[in-house]
C-alpha cells in the first residue's frame, strides 16, 4: 500500500522560449518553465486507481460520523448531474437556460417546504456559506430597521465551529451559551445572554447530542422579544424530515446541508452547498440573483418561463457566480426521487438505527431520547485512540472528543442506510474496542494503510508540497 | 430492532413537542430511478443547445475522459474530510499533489487544498491581509472592470472587518500605472490585480504593480487560472504575495459558474492561511505519510478565531483539477495556454474582417478572450447569434465579448459565418 | 480482505402466490418461489466495490501476458460506446439506424485496410468465434468448389487451444505440424502434412514465440498450391501494425482479435470480438448480413446511405444478431482516434518494450528474434511457481507453460503501453525470483488476497454455486 | 532502452522479409480524444430517436443507474481471465455468485460463466446433447417458429457433427403437442422449445414436452431468461436438462443484439459442460477461495478434445447481469416479470380497440410482447409508425409485433394514439 507521488515518477520542465517551442508572446510576459511531471494516461489511471484503493469511503463501509450524516450517495445522481444539457455557461441569456432556471425554481420551492421557508437562495456553495449568508441577512436586516448597534450573536457551547467562525467573520461578538444539565439550552442562560445588542441566536436541533430542543417554541419568542433573529444550523435536518421544520419552530433563516440530509457526495471534503431559507420579512436581503416565475404575457408556451432577479435589498453576491450547480442538479434529483413518503421514511430510520446502535454498545450514552445521532462516552479511554482502534475493525470511527459536554466524546450518527447486520458490525467494534486496554489503543491502528500518524512534526515543520521534499 | 429500542414504531423514538410537529406534507411525489431520471432530463432538455464562446471568469475547455472516469471511482467521490488519515492516505496524496502544482504555478511555498471559487478565494485574501497587514490601513484596491460576482463577494467578506473596497482605474482593459500610484497611500493593505484581466487582456506591468505594492507595505493580489499561470509570468517573480482564481478551468466541464477556489500565499503568512492543508509526516513505522495539519488554523479547533469559516471546500473539483494538469504535462498545459493565445489572437483577426466589426477594442496581448465593437446595438447581435445557436457576452453596448476556450475551430468557422450573417 | 457471498448476507424467498401477491398467471404456469438475496444499493455497493479491490487489473498494474496483449484501454471509448444513440435495437429498419450501419460499415473497411484484406464481417462475438467462421468459410469454399473431400486442417503444435478446438467443432481433423529448430514452421514437416486432403493451415504470425515466420510467402504457395488455404490467428496482429498485413503474405481469412490488438477492455474473460477479413474470393461466403454502401439513386443526401445485404453464399449467421456491438463501437473509436500513425508507432513500441524487458532479465530467452512477445525458460524452476512469486511483487505474471516447445515457459509480452520505469519493475520482479529456492516459490503468493489456492480438490468435489455451501 | 537492445531505432527490431512488408498507409486519420468523441457521435446521431416497441430476443429493460456505476470500476473492466484466481478473488466470486443466481433460476445444478449470446447457448447445447446423448440419433428439434438467428446459428454448430436440425410445427405459437410426437423417434437427440416463445406466448404443456424428451431418451432444452424464469415454470420442475438463453434481458440496455449467453444444466452432465466455471476451493491458509475449476474441459487445455472452442466470452456482461438481479432482489425480479405479463395484455386490449386492429393474435397468455393483425399491410403500418417515433416489428404481411419491456406508460400511451392515426 504505497504510491510514489507523481513527481517521483517523472519530473519534465518544459521551457516557454527553448528550442522546441515557439512562444506566441515575447519574453518578459512569460515564465521561463514549467516544471511537472510528465506520464502516459495509463501511468496515471494507475497512479488514480491506486489511490483511490487507499480511501475508506461511504462505498466501502459505514461512516458513522456524528453531525456529519455520511449517507449513502445513489449513483443515478451523478448521471444527472452529468447531463450534457446541464452544461451551461453561468453568463448564458435567460431565455436559453430555462432548464437551468426551473430547476433552481423548483428545488428552490421543494427546499422551502421541507425547512417551512417562505424565500430560498441556492447560492451559497456550503454549509458555512450558507450560515455566512445567513449572518450577512441579519446585518442588513438589523441595518435596515436602523438597529445597526445590535453586535452579539448567541451560540451554544456545543455547536459547530463554522457557526464561531462565522458570526466572527461576519463582524459580529460571540456569546456562548452553556447547556443545562439534560444537554440543551439552558433557559435562564439565554436570557441572561439576550438583550437589545442580540443580532441573533444560532441553533441546531436536534443539538449536536441529538436531543431536540424541546423548549424551541420559547426560545423563539424569547429570542424575537429583544428583536434578536433565530438561526437554524441544518446540520441535522436528517432528523426532523418531515417531522418538523425550521420554519414552524420559529426559526427566521436557516441553511440545508445539502450533502448531508440530501445525499450529494462529500467528495473528500467537498463540493457541497449551502441554501438558505428565510421567512417573508427577510427574503428582500437575500443575494441575488433569485429564480421566480417570469409574468408571462408574452410566452404562448405551456411551460411557464423562469428568469433571475435582484432581491430589492439584497446583501449581494457571496459567489462568483451561482454556487455549485452541479451539486444543486443531485439535490434536486435526490428529493425528486424521494419524495415526501421517502424523505419521511429517511429520518424515522436514521432515528431508528441511532437508537438501535446506542442500545446495542458498552459505552455509556450519558443523554437522551437522542434522535438520529448519539454521543457515547469512551470513559476511560482516550477517545481519539478509540477511533484509531475502530479502524482495525474495518469500520469508521465516529467523531471523536465533541461536543465537550460528553467528557472523551464518541459522537455517532449511523443515518438510514445502514443495514442491521451493519449496525450489528459497528456495535461489534465498539465494544471489541471498548474491551482493550490502553496500550493496544495508543498502538492502533496496526491493520490501515499508514499506521499512526505524527501530527506533532507534520505542524511542527510543514511540508506542504513535493517541492519541500527535495531535500530528503 | 425496534425491539431493542423498546418503541413500537420509529415514530415513537421522536421527542418533538406537539406544538410544533409537522402534521402536513410537503406535496412532493415519490419517483421511481428512471423516473426521477426522466423528470431531471425533461426539465434539463429546456436549455438550448448553444456554442458557447464566453469565459469571464468560468471556461469550458476539453476535460479529457480520464478525469471523469478517475474521478468518479466512488472512494474518491464517497469520502468525507480526511480526519483519520490512517485510511484516507488516498485522497490527502491526491491534495499534497495538488498543492504542489499550485505551488510550481504560482512559485510561492503555499497553496491550500481549496477555496469555493475565484470570488471567495479573492474574500478570504482580503482577510488574510487584514490579519497580516504591517500598517493599520483599511483599503483594499481592486480594478473597475472586476466582476461584479468577485467584487460583490468581496465587500460581503470584509463586510465584517474595518476593510473597505476601493476601485482604480484601468486603461485600455490593464491596470493604469499612474493611477494607481495616485490611489496608494498609506491605508492601502491590498492590491488586486488580474492577468489576464476580465476582458482578456495580458497585464504587461505586474512588476510595476508589484513595486507599488510592496513601496505601500501592501498586499500584492493577483487573480489568474493554472492554465494561464502555465505560459504568463509566474507570480512569485513579480512580487506576487497571494496568488487567487479559479483552478477549475482545470479539469471541470462549463458547470453554470461552479468554481474551484485556487488561494496560494508565501511561506510568511503560513498560520494565517484559510482552508485546509496536506503535510507530509511520518507514521509510527516512519513511513512516510499524509495529514491534514496545522489544523489550529481551522475553525473546527480554533472557533471565532479561525482564519476563516470554511469547512466543507471542493476537494473532489481538486482531484479533478490535478488530474487534468497530470494528463496535460508540463507540455500540454503550455500548449494548451499558447493556443489560448494565437486561437484569441485568430479570432480577433477574422471577426475585426468582418465589417461593421472591429477587434480587439483593447490594443494589447490577449489569452483566451477578447472584446469586439459592434456597429449594431450588442444585445440584438448575441440575441441574433443566439438564434443561430451562438453564446456571446454583451459588455456594453456596442461591445461583445468572445472567448475561444474549449471551442473547435470548426465551431468558430461557423461563428464567424454566423456573424457575418448577423451584422450584415 | 475477505468479503461474504451475497447470499451469507441475506436470502429472501419471494413466493409468487402468498399472501401478498397477486399473480397474473394460473398456478401451473409460474414457479412457486423465488429465493434470492434482498439487499439494498448500498450494500450492493460496498458489495460490488470491496469486490473490485480484489482484482488485479491493468488499471492497476502491467499484466503481461504473452498472445493476450493487455494494452491499456483508453477511458474515452466507455463514453462512446456509452451514447444513447448507439443504444438501438437490431430489428430496426436501416432508413433509422443509418448511423450504426456507417459505424459498422466504416470499422469493416478500416478492418480491411489494417489486415491488408478485401471483405471484412463484424460478427464474430469474439476470437475462437472468429476462428470458427473461418473454418466454417473454408468448408462453404471448399463444398462450393465440390471439394467436399478436404478434411484436414494443418496447426503448428505452439499454436492457441482455440485453433484445434475451432478446427474440431468445425468437423475437421487435426493435423499437427511440429516446429523447426528455430522455433518456426518447419517446411519439411508442412510439405508432408499437405495433401489434396488438407482445407487450411492455421497460423499466428509472428508466432507464439514472437517469431516472425520468415518463410511465410512460400508457406502460402505450399498450401495453395495443394488447394487449401490459409487461415491468420490475429492473436499477435499488434507485432504487425503497419508493417506487415496478413493480406499481403497470402492469408485468405483472418481474424482480428478487437479486444487484444484494438485496446476493447478484456473486461474479466469479456466481452470481445473477432471480425473476420476474407479475400475476394470468399466474401460471399462470409457470415449474413453485412453492410455496405446503398445504390443511393432516391436519395438527395450530402452523406452516403447504407445497407444491410447477405453474401450470395453466406454460410448464416454465428450469433443471433449482430455480434457484440458495443465492442465494435470502442474499437472503431480506438483506430479513428490512433490512425496510422498511432497504429505504426504501437507496433513499434510493443516490439520495442519485449525487447528491453528481454534484455533485463535473468530468464533465458531461448528464441529470437522475437516481436511484440518472447518466451522465456524458467530453467529449473516451475514456471507456474514463478507466477504465483511474481504476484508477491505486485506485478501480474506472464502466462506460463506454453507453448510447450520452451521448457518450462514464461511467455511475455508487455506491450506497448507500458513504460521504462514498469519495465524496470517487472524485471526486477523477474529477477528477484529467478534468485530464490523452491520453498520460497512454492509457498507463494504470501502478500495477495488468496494465498495458493488448491485446484484439485476444487475440481475433485465441484461446488459450483452457494446451493452447494449448504452442507458446510 | 535502444542501447539495451542494442538497435537505433525500434525500426531495426522487426525481422519482416521485404517482400511481406507493408510500405504504404492505411490512410486512416490519426484524431484527438476529443475529435474522435465528436467523430463517433456525428455518425451515431445519424440513428433516429425512436421509442422501441422491440424485443423478439433483445430487451430494452431500464438498468438502473448502479449497474454502470459498479460494473465501469476498471477493476472489473480492464481484468482479463482468472487463471491467476489468488489476485482475481473478487471477479470469481462475482461470476460464482452469477452462477449462483442461474441455478436458483433454472432449479438445475450446473451454470457455467457465460456463452456469447442465446444463439450460441443453443448451438451448444446441441453439441451437449450430441457428446451425452444415450442414443445413437442425429435429430434436433425445434419450433417452425425459431428466430432465423438462432436457426442459423444452431445449424452452423452442429454443421461439423452428425446432427441435422429439423423443425416441428407450433399451434397457435406454442409447441404442437400431436404433432410433436408424431415427429420424435429413436433418432431424435434434442428438443428444443421456448418460453415464452418468439411470439411472446406463454408455453402451456412444458410438462408434457418433457415426458415427450424423457421417452424418446432425448435432452429437453429450454430457450428462456432470467426475468421470465422468475415468474414462469421453474425448468427443473418440467423435466429441462439445459436451460440456454439471453441473461442480458438484466443488466444490459439495448445495444443492437449484444447479449449474454445463458447455460445451465444438470449435473450429470458436469464434465461435458461448454465453457467456463467458477468453483469453491480453498487456499493455503484454508481459507475459502474461488478459482476456474474443470479447465481440463477446455480448450487451451483439451484442444480438438474439448467440449467448445469458446475462451473469450462474456464475463463483464455476466457481472452486469448479477449486480442488476442483486438490485431487483427476488421480489423486484417477481414484479418486473408480472408487469410483463400485465403490461402486454393491457396493451393488447387498448391495440384490439382500435379499429383495424386484432390483438393479440394467439389465444394464449402473453409475457412481455405479442403480436397483433392490422388490416393494412404490415410493412407500411410500421414505417407509418416510424416516422411518428415508434419502432415496431414487422412479422408477417398483415401482423406487426408489438413488445412493452422497457417501455414507459406514457410512450406506450403516445404509441397507442400513433397506432390509431395510423391505421385510420
Amino acid at each position: 500500500h504505497y504510491e510514489p507521488l507523481l513527481a517521483e515518477k517523472d519530473l519534465t520542465s518544459a521551457e516557454i522560449d527553448g528550442d522546441d517551442t515557439d512562444s506566441p508572446l515575447p519574453d518578459d510576459l512569460t515564465r521561463d518553465d514549467l516544471e511537472l511531471p510528465a506520464l502516459s494516461e495509463p501511468e496515471l489511471a494507475r497512479h488514480y486507481t491506486r489511490l483511490s484503493q487507499m480511501i475508506y469511503a461511504i462505498d466501502t463501509g459505514p461512516y458513522p460520523l456524528g453531525s456529519c450524516t455520511m449517507k449513502y450517495n445513489p449513483k443515478f445522481m451523478e448521471d444527472v448531474a452529468a447531463l450534457p444539457t446541464a452544461a451551461v455557461h453561468p453568463d448564458r441569456s435567460e431565455r436559453s437556460t430555462q432548464g437551468t432556471l426551473e430547476l433552481m425554481y423548483r428545488l428552490q420551492d421543494y427546499l422551502g417546504r421541507i425547512g417551512g421557508m417562505d424565500a430560498v437562495t441556492l447560492q451559497p456553495p456550503a454549509g458555512a456559506a450558507g450560515e455566512f449568508v445567513g449572518i450577512r441577512v441579519a446585518v442588513a436586516y438589523h441595518e435596515h430597521n436602523g438597529e445597526s448597534h445590535r453586535n452579539e450573536v448567541i451560540i451554544p457551547e456545543s455547536a459547530h465551529g463554522t457557526n464561531f467562525a462565522t458570526a466572527a467573520l461576519g463582524g459580529y461578538d460571540v456569546v456562548s451559551l452553556p447547556s443545562d444539565d439534560g444537554g440543551r439550552v439552558d433557559l435562564e442562560a439565554l436570557e441572561a445572554a439576550l438583550s437589545e445588542n442580540t443580532a441573533a441566536l444560532m441553533l441546531t436541533n436536534p443539538n449536536t447530542l441529538g436531543l431536540f430542543e424541546r423548549d424551541i417554541a420559547e426560545i423563539a419568542e424569547m429570542v424575537h422579544d429583544v428583536g434578536g433573529l433565530l438561526y437554524y444550523d441544518g446540520a441535522n435536518l436528517n432528523a426532523l424530515l418531515g417531522r418538523a421544520r425550521p420554519g414552524d419552530m420559529g426559526f427566521d433563516v436557516m441553511h440545508y446541508n445539502v450533502h448531508k440530509t440530501f445525499a450529494t457526495p462529500h467528495g473528500g471534503g467537498g463540493p457541497g452547498a449551502g441554501p438558505v431559507g428565510v421567512v417573508d420579512e427577510l427574503a428582500p436581503f437575500l443575494p441575488s440573483p433569485r429564480v421566480r416565475e417570469a409574468d408571462d404575457a408574452e410566452s404562448d408556451a405551456d411551460e411557464p418561463t423562469y428568469e433571475l432577479f435582484d432581491p430589492e435589498q439584497t446583501i449581494g453576491k457571496v459567489h462568483g457566480f451561482q454556487g455549485n450547480w452541479l451539486v444543486l442538479v443531485k439535490t434536486f434529483a435526490y428529493i425528486a426521487r424521494l419524495g415526501d413518503e421517502g424523505l419521511t421514511d429517511a429520518s424515522a430510520k436514521a432515528v431508528l438505527n441511532a437508537n438501535y446502535l446506542a442500545s446495542q454498545i458498552d459505552y455509556e450514552v450519558p443523554y437522551g431520547p437522542f434522535h438520529h445521532e448519539f454521543v457515547a462516552s469512551a470513559g476511560d479511554q482516550d477517545a481519539a485512540d478509540v477511533a484509531k482502534r475502530m479502524l482495525d475493525f474495518g469500520v469508521h470511527p465516529p467523531t471523536t472528543k465533541w461536543p465537550e459536554i460528553v467528557p472523551e466524546a464518541l459522537m455517532t450518527e449511523p443515518t438510514e442506510v445502514e443495514s442491521k447486520a451493519t449496525l450489528d458490525r459497528l456495535a461489534a467494534a465498539f465494544n471489541a474496542v471498548a474491551a482493550e486496554d490502553d496500550e493496544t489503543l495508543e498502538s492502533a491502528p496496526e491493520r490501515t494503510t499508514a499506521r499512526r500518524i505524527d501530527q506533532t512534526s507534520a505542524a511542527r515543520s510543514p511540508r506542504l508540497a513535493w517541492q519541500a521534499l527535495d531535500d530528503e | 430492532m425496534l425491539e431493542a429500542v423498546d418503541a413500537e414504531t420509529a415514530d415513537d423514538l421522536f421527542d418533538i413537542p406537539p406544538e410544533v410537529q409537522f402534521d402536513d406534507e410537503f406535496g412532493i411525489d415519490s419517483r421511481t430511478e428512471r423516473e426521477t431520471r426522466r423528470l431531471v432530463r425533461s426539465i434539463l432538455d429546456r436549455n438550448d443547445e448553444l456554442i458557447e464562446l464566453l469565459g469571464r471568469g468560468h471556461y469550458g475547455y476539453y476535460v479529457p475522459s480520464l478525469v471523469d472516469h478517475l474521478a468518479d471511482r466512488s472512494e474518491f467521490l464517497t469520502s468525507y474530510t480526511q480526519y483519520q488519515p490512517e485510511v484516507s492516505q488516498g485522497f490527502l496524496q491526491v491534495l499534497f499533489e495538488y498543492q504542489s502544482l499550485l505551488v510550481e504555478l504560482t512559485g510561492l511555498e503555499i497553496a491550500n487544498c481549496s477555496m469555493y471559487d475565484a470570488a471567495t478565494a479573492l474574500g478570504e485574501a482580503a482577510t488574510l491581509a487584514d490579519r497580516v497587514r504591517s500598517v493599520n490601513g483599511h483599503r483594499v484596491l481592486v480594478p473597475d472592470l472586476l466582476l461584479e460576482g468577485r467584487r460583490s463577494t468581496l465587500e460581503n467578506y470584509v463586510a465584517g472587518t474595518d476593510l473597505e473596497v476601493e476601485s482604480y482605474p484601468t486603461a485600455d482593459a490593464n491596470v493604469d500605472l499612474e493611477a494607481l500610484e495616485d490611489a496608494v497611500d498609506d491605508d492601502v493593505v491590498m492590491i488586486y490585480a488580474e492577468n489576464p484581466t476580465v476582458r482578456g487582456t495580458i497585464e504587461e506591468h505586474l512588476e510595476t504593480i508589484g513595486e507599488i505594492t510592496t513601496d505601500a507595505k501592501a498586499l500584492f493580489a493577483l487573480g489568474t487560472d493554472p492554465i494561464a499561470l502555465s505560459l504568463l509570468q509566474r507570480p512569485a517573480d513579480v512580487g506576487v504575495d497571494v496568488v487567487v482564481g479559479d483552478a477549475s478551468v482545470l479539469g471541470l466541464p462549463t458547470s453554470y459558474g461552479m468554481g474551484l477556489g485556487l488561494f496560494a500565499t508565501r511561506e510568511e503568512y503560513l498560520r494565517q492561511v484559510p482552508g485546509r492543508l496536506v503535510g507530509v509526516s511520518e507514521d509510527d513505522t516512519d513511513r512516510r505519510a499524509y495529514t491534514l495539519t496545522l489544523q489550529t488554523r481551522e475553525q473546527h479547533i480554533r472557533r471565532e478565531r479561525a482564519t476563516s469559516n470554511i469547512c466543507t471546500n471542493q476537494a473532489w473539483v481538486a482531484l479533478r483539477s490535478a488530474i487534468h494538469a497530470a494528463a496535460l504535462g508540463p507540455n500540454g498545459m503550455i500548449d494548451l495556454a499558447k493556443r489560448g493565445v494565437t486561437r484569441a489572437e485568430s479570432l480577433a483577426d477574422r471577426v475585426d474582417d468582418v465589417a461593421g466589426v472591429r477587434a480587439p477594442v483593447h490594443d494589447r496581448r490577449h489569452f483566451r478572450e477578447f472584446v469586439a465593437r459592434v456597429d449594431q446595438p450588442a444585445s440584438a447581435v448575441a440575441a441574433d447569434l443566439e438564434e443561430r445557436g451562438f453564446a456571446v457576452h454583451v459588455v456594453d453596448d456596442h461591445e461583445i465579448q468572445l472567448c475561444v476556450a474549449g471551442v473547435p475551430d470548426d465551431e468558430l468557422d461557423g461563428f464567424v459565418a454566423a456573424l457575418e450573417e448577423v451584422v450584415r
